[in-house]
């Protein structure tokens, strides 16, 4: 890669992979965390009964969302217990390519699991899920997802309690893509007419670059002292 | 590289000849299933892997429980190879249960108690996996490894207790045909024991070239401080 | 090198840094001393541009800070206390990666190239989490003088090595300061390795350089007496 | 107290709410945690349309599995992160005494959000949760899930994963309660006859007590060395 | 005090003590060198019963280890480069806490006392989190002295301390030290403390222990090269 820029924010990405690629430690990690959500809402809340697609949607979602935060709090500690981000930071470059690596690191450790629990919940449930535009809500509710996460996750780890404080901030900034991708997705599961999901679509797209052109401002705040 | 024993050898061939054995069972002994016809077949390899699934799970909990009185290495290398080798026949089980599944009941998955605890008990196993993972200290692993083999042991026989209760109160929408009103011929179930019985033997046989593996890794491990001191 | 004027650094009520003058000239060495709580750490922040200072001027190679903080990264090697590495990275694997952030023209030869010089050439290969806290060290070191910096800053880069790495460590920092132009500075609460190494001794306390000597003003042996008395003086 | 074992249980306990008292970090952050888990299953699953008993039992439960983690995992690393937990050990008493006190802490938290958590989502659905036998149902569920819950946030600070490995480890062995818990939960609720209910509630014992008991004779081997 | 005979400490396949022997004397101060990763803080964590030893007899205050270990955990102070200290608590409470758990007959008093012996006792109600580095490490004396053990292990009590802070830890020490017939073993990397403090220096390297020598066998000033002999006869 010739710009400088990209050039970081691949290396980045590409660090991020080669150690996970290495230790194999998270990504598994939150596949069996999905595929327990996933079970253990079978039994507290009886899915399968009224597998309902609007239901279906809703505990991919919620599934996604409790296993983000897992993807997101290891990789920001990962940086923070050797002191790494400071090593980041000191690197002459603007820190938002910092930031677009991680977000871009994250959302492959995102995407990779939904790829896989997608298939799963589609066996387990019986209900069929291979559907191009339940894949495109995946891909915008994950960069909404991930574009605020990477953000808030660089702030927990400099806290005290970082281990509780993620889910606590990131969720209720969270919470309109939870509720347009669980709406979208619903929507194509059901094979809505378009101009009813399309809202929700939109939603997530405004949503999506406003948060990365957010993130994008305000991230020099975030890791400067 | 110690050579392989004289029985590891003799319980090689025999593995062997009892695979080959069964198979033939399968397709030239036992009658096909008049309403599902071939896919039937599936259903002696499905138990066999399946139940010698469990016997490596069970094996693991008690070798966590000599772990813990010994503290000699050797049985957590044990432990972890039998939990190893459990799960690739798990796996086979559960998805020659699931091929069968799909003629049989109409689906691939159904929340029927025997699965959920199958699936429940993965679950289990893969956490232990990751657990150790986690773990750089051999000591500190092996006796993290075996708690963790001995309260999956305990939780086990609860959880399908609950999910028993669980599904006996609640009408099942599916699959109430199949299972024990099947009816087995003669040849279905000599066929089945027999089945059993040769799996037994390839476990074990599979299990001894595991722990060796482990033995060997052991050795590598070895040489390699050796070469760095 | 390094031109610093009145800075003064706050966290919320607390003033740490008040009105602390410093300059340092190419090729010198300086060690900053000071007792714990002085200050020391987050005036090296503020000089790396990890920190930013609350008041005053901060110029560093000719650029100022915060301003013109990417110019001066590109000039500056830290080492602190924290390795800044990644465990699950080989050694080479970690050297590259920064050798990416930092847009290097020739990585793979310069990346051998520090790694001989701090005597790692044939672990290359090795997860970082395998290494010795004083291996770790030496490659925390490599990394800092990677992009061939003008300008280092070292944070206690002895804490918990024993005398053999603490030496290794003196002939790689020897090393580095002399090849060029350098100018380094260098916390520490050992005195004998400061005594060793640096060019000049500055005394942190209270928010500002309380005192300042070079060996030959010293004579040999009584740094300790000179920090003593710094402290005394300024108390 | 006379008993020096009962006296070490009970300074453990203390210390923990004191620290607790004095940070109030971690039960403020649990509540919030367990409102935005109430909040996502209203947006995601719908719940409102259909608030049956079952659902409002499946619920709760959820949410104070997912909180529990939380706690569970901030006070073990609490101990952790400054050697405090060496400390404790360098005691001359029976380690058991350490897990005894972390146990009633912790089962302090829980039940403290639990408090608060069952009447707040009572005035959300508009649902009567003020039961004795939810109560019975809570208290059994909680020292289950606490007692399981302890034993392995023991061991998963000692990991270098320790981020993310508490609910993959904690989840898959708790099922139980949570099975048992909901349907004794929902059983109550719907004003079910009390036998239908005392099989759960049997079953829930029978954890209690066996997980108790095997985490009293376990723990020695968690924190040796 | 503490007698340990033939012990070997094995991780997995690594060998860490290879049949190390070991005595102390009551009123004895050990002082502990040893490269890094040399096995002295996992010898220490042996003899504070944290570690189990895999092979040999370790005997202290009459107690065998493991078998008796709470026998020996009451006899037993030690002091880590971690304060082992709660930050949300203030000092005193973490004192009462520790009185609680070693049963104390008069805690209030004790604590005092305690806390006036290292200098803390107009600092006692504020919170630990609030205490710079020294005076955690105060703190973690009066914690390790509490129970007026007869046995005290330091690991490395000076890291990361400046001078006044590592003076002052000397006097507490000392004093410490010299209260009662107590045995103490202390590792550290700085010879200079070491020598000042220590009745006997014994040299920790490839799991066993190479040399030991008391002050009055070395003369003045050349631990440093009695160290560097051992470690090379050693290798
Ligand atoms: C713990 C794991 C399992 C064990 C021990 C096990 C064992 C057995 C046994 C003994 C039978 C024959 C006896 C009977 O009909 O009741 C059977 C039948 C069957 N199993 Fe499994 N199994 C396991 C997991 C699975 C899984 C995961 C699936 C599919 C997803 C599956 C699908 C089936 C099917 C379809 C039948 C035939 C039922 C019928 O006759 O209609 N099994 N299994
Ligand atoms: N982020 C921060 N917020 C508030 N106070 C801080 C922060 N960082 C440092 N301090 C305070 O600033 C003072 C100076 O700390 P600093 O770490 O710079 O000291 P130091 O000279 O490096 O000490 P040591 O020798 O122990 O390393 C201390 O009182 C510390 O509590
Ligand atoms: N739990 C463990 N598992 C595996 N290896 C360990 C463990 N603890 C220590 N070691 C290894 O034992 C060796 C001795 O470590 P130890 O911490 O005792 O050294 P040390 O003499 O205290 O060194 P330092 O001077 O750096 O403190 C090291 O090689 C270390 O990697
Ligand atoms: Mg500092
Ligand atoms: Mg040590």
């Amino acid at each position: 890669m010739k710009n400088p820029y990209l050039r970081a924010v691949w290396a980045v990405f590409r660090k991020d992979l080669a150690a996970e690629f290495r230790s194999r430690e998270l990504i598994p990690a939150m596949l069996v965390f999905a595929v327990l959500v996933v079970l253990i809402f079978y039994f507290a809340l009886e899915l399968d009964v009224k597998a309902r697609t609007a239901i279906t949607a809703g505990a991919l979602w919620v599934t996604f969302s409790f296993a983000g935060t897992l993807g997101l709090n290891r990789t920001m500690s990962a940086e923070k217990d050797q002191g790494c981000l400071d090593g980041l930071l000191l690197a002459p470059l603007d820190r938002s390519a910092i930031y677009f690596g991680k977000f871009f690191s994250n959302l492959a450790f995102m995407l990779i699991v939904e790829v896989i629990v997608i298939p799963a919940y589609s066996l387990l449930y019986n209900i069929n899920l291979f559907n191009r535009g339940l894949l495109l809500v995946t891909l915008l509710g994950s960069v909404g997802y991930v574009a605020v996460g990477v953000l808030l996750a660089s702030m927990s780890v400099q806290t005290r309690t970082r281990d509780v404080l993620l889910p606590v901030l990131l969720f209720p900034l969270v919470l309109p893509v939870i509720v347009a991708a669980v709406k979208a997705s619903g929507g194509f599961l059901a094979a809505d007419a378009f101009t009813e999901i399309s809202p929700w679509l939109n939603l997530l797209l405004v949503y999506d670059i406003i948060f990365l052109a957010a993130a994008f401002m305000v991230f020099d705040y975030v890791v400067e002292e | 590289m110690s050579p392989q024993p004289r029985t590891l050898k003799i319980l090689n061939l025999v593995s062997l000849l009892l695979l080959v054995a069964s198979t033939l069972l399968v397709f030239f002994y036992a009658p096909t299933e008049k309403v599902m016809g071939l896919v039937q077949k599936v259903f002696y390899v499905h138990v066999a892997t399946a139940w010698v699934g469990m016997l490596g799970f069970v094996v693991a909990a008690v070798l966590a429980v000599v772990y813990l009185r010994t503290k000699d290495l050797k049985w957590d290398a044990i432990g972890l190879a039998a939990v190893e080798l459990s799960l690739v026949f798990f796996f086979v089980a559960v998805v020659l249960g699931s091929i069968w599944a799909r003629p049989a009941w109409g689906t691939w998955w159904t929340w029927e108690p025997r699965l959920t605890t199958a699936a429940i008990l993965g679950m289990i196993y893969l956490a232990y996996l990751l657990l150790r993972q986690g773990i750089e200290d051999p000591v500190r692993r092996a006796r993290f490894g075996a708690i963790y083999t001995i309260l999956g042991g305990l939780s086990v026989p609860l959880t399908f207790l609950s999910i028993r209760l669980f599904r006996t109160i609640h009408p099942v929408l599916i699959g109430s045909g199949g299972g024990e009103s099947m009816g087995m011929t003669d040849e279905m179930l000599h066929t089945m024991f027999f089945h059993i019985a040769a799996f037994t033997v390839i476990f074990i046989t599979l299990f001894w070239h595991r722990i060796r593996l482990a033995q060997y890794a052991e050795k590598v491990e070895q040489r390699k401080l050796q070469v760095m001191q | 090198m390094i031109e610093v004027t009145k800075l003064v650094k706050r966290f919320g009520a607390k003033t740490i840094l008040r009105g602390l003058n410093f300059t340092v000239q190419p090729g010198e060495f300086v060690a900053l001393l000071g007792p714990n709580g002085a200050g020391k750490t987050t005036f090296l922040r503020i000089l790396a541009s990890l920190s930013r200072p609350s008041l005053g001027v901060v110029r560093i190679a000719g650029y100022n800070l915060p301003a013109q903080a990417a110019a001066v990264r590109r000039r500056l090697g830290v080492v602190s206390h924290q390795p800044l590495l990644y465990g699950d990275l080989t050694a080479a694997e970690n050297l590259a990666f920064y050798a990416d952030l930092y847009d290097l023209p020739q990585p793979a030869r310069r990346i051998e190239e520090v790694l001989r010089l701090v005597g790692l050439a044939n672990r290359h290969r090795d997860l970082v989490r395998t290494f010795s806290r004083g291996m770790q060290q030496r490659l925390a070191i490599a990394r800092a003088v990677l992009h061939n910096p003008e300008v280092m800053l070292f944070d206690e880069p002895y804490t918990g090595l024993d005398q053999d790495a603490s030496e290794m460590l003196d002939t790689v920092l020897k090393n580095v300061a002399t090849q060029g132009p350098h100018a380094v500075v260098m916390t520490s609460h050992d005195l004998a390795r400061a005594e060793n190494l640096a060019t000049r001794f500055d005394v942190l306390s209270r928010g500002q350089i309380v005192a300042s000597a070079t060996p030959a003003q010293l004579g040999s042996n009584n740094l300790l007496t000179f920090y003593k008395q710094a402290l005394e003086k300024a108390a």
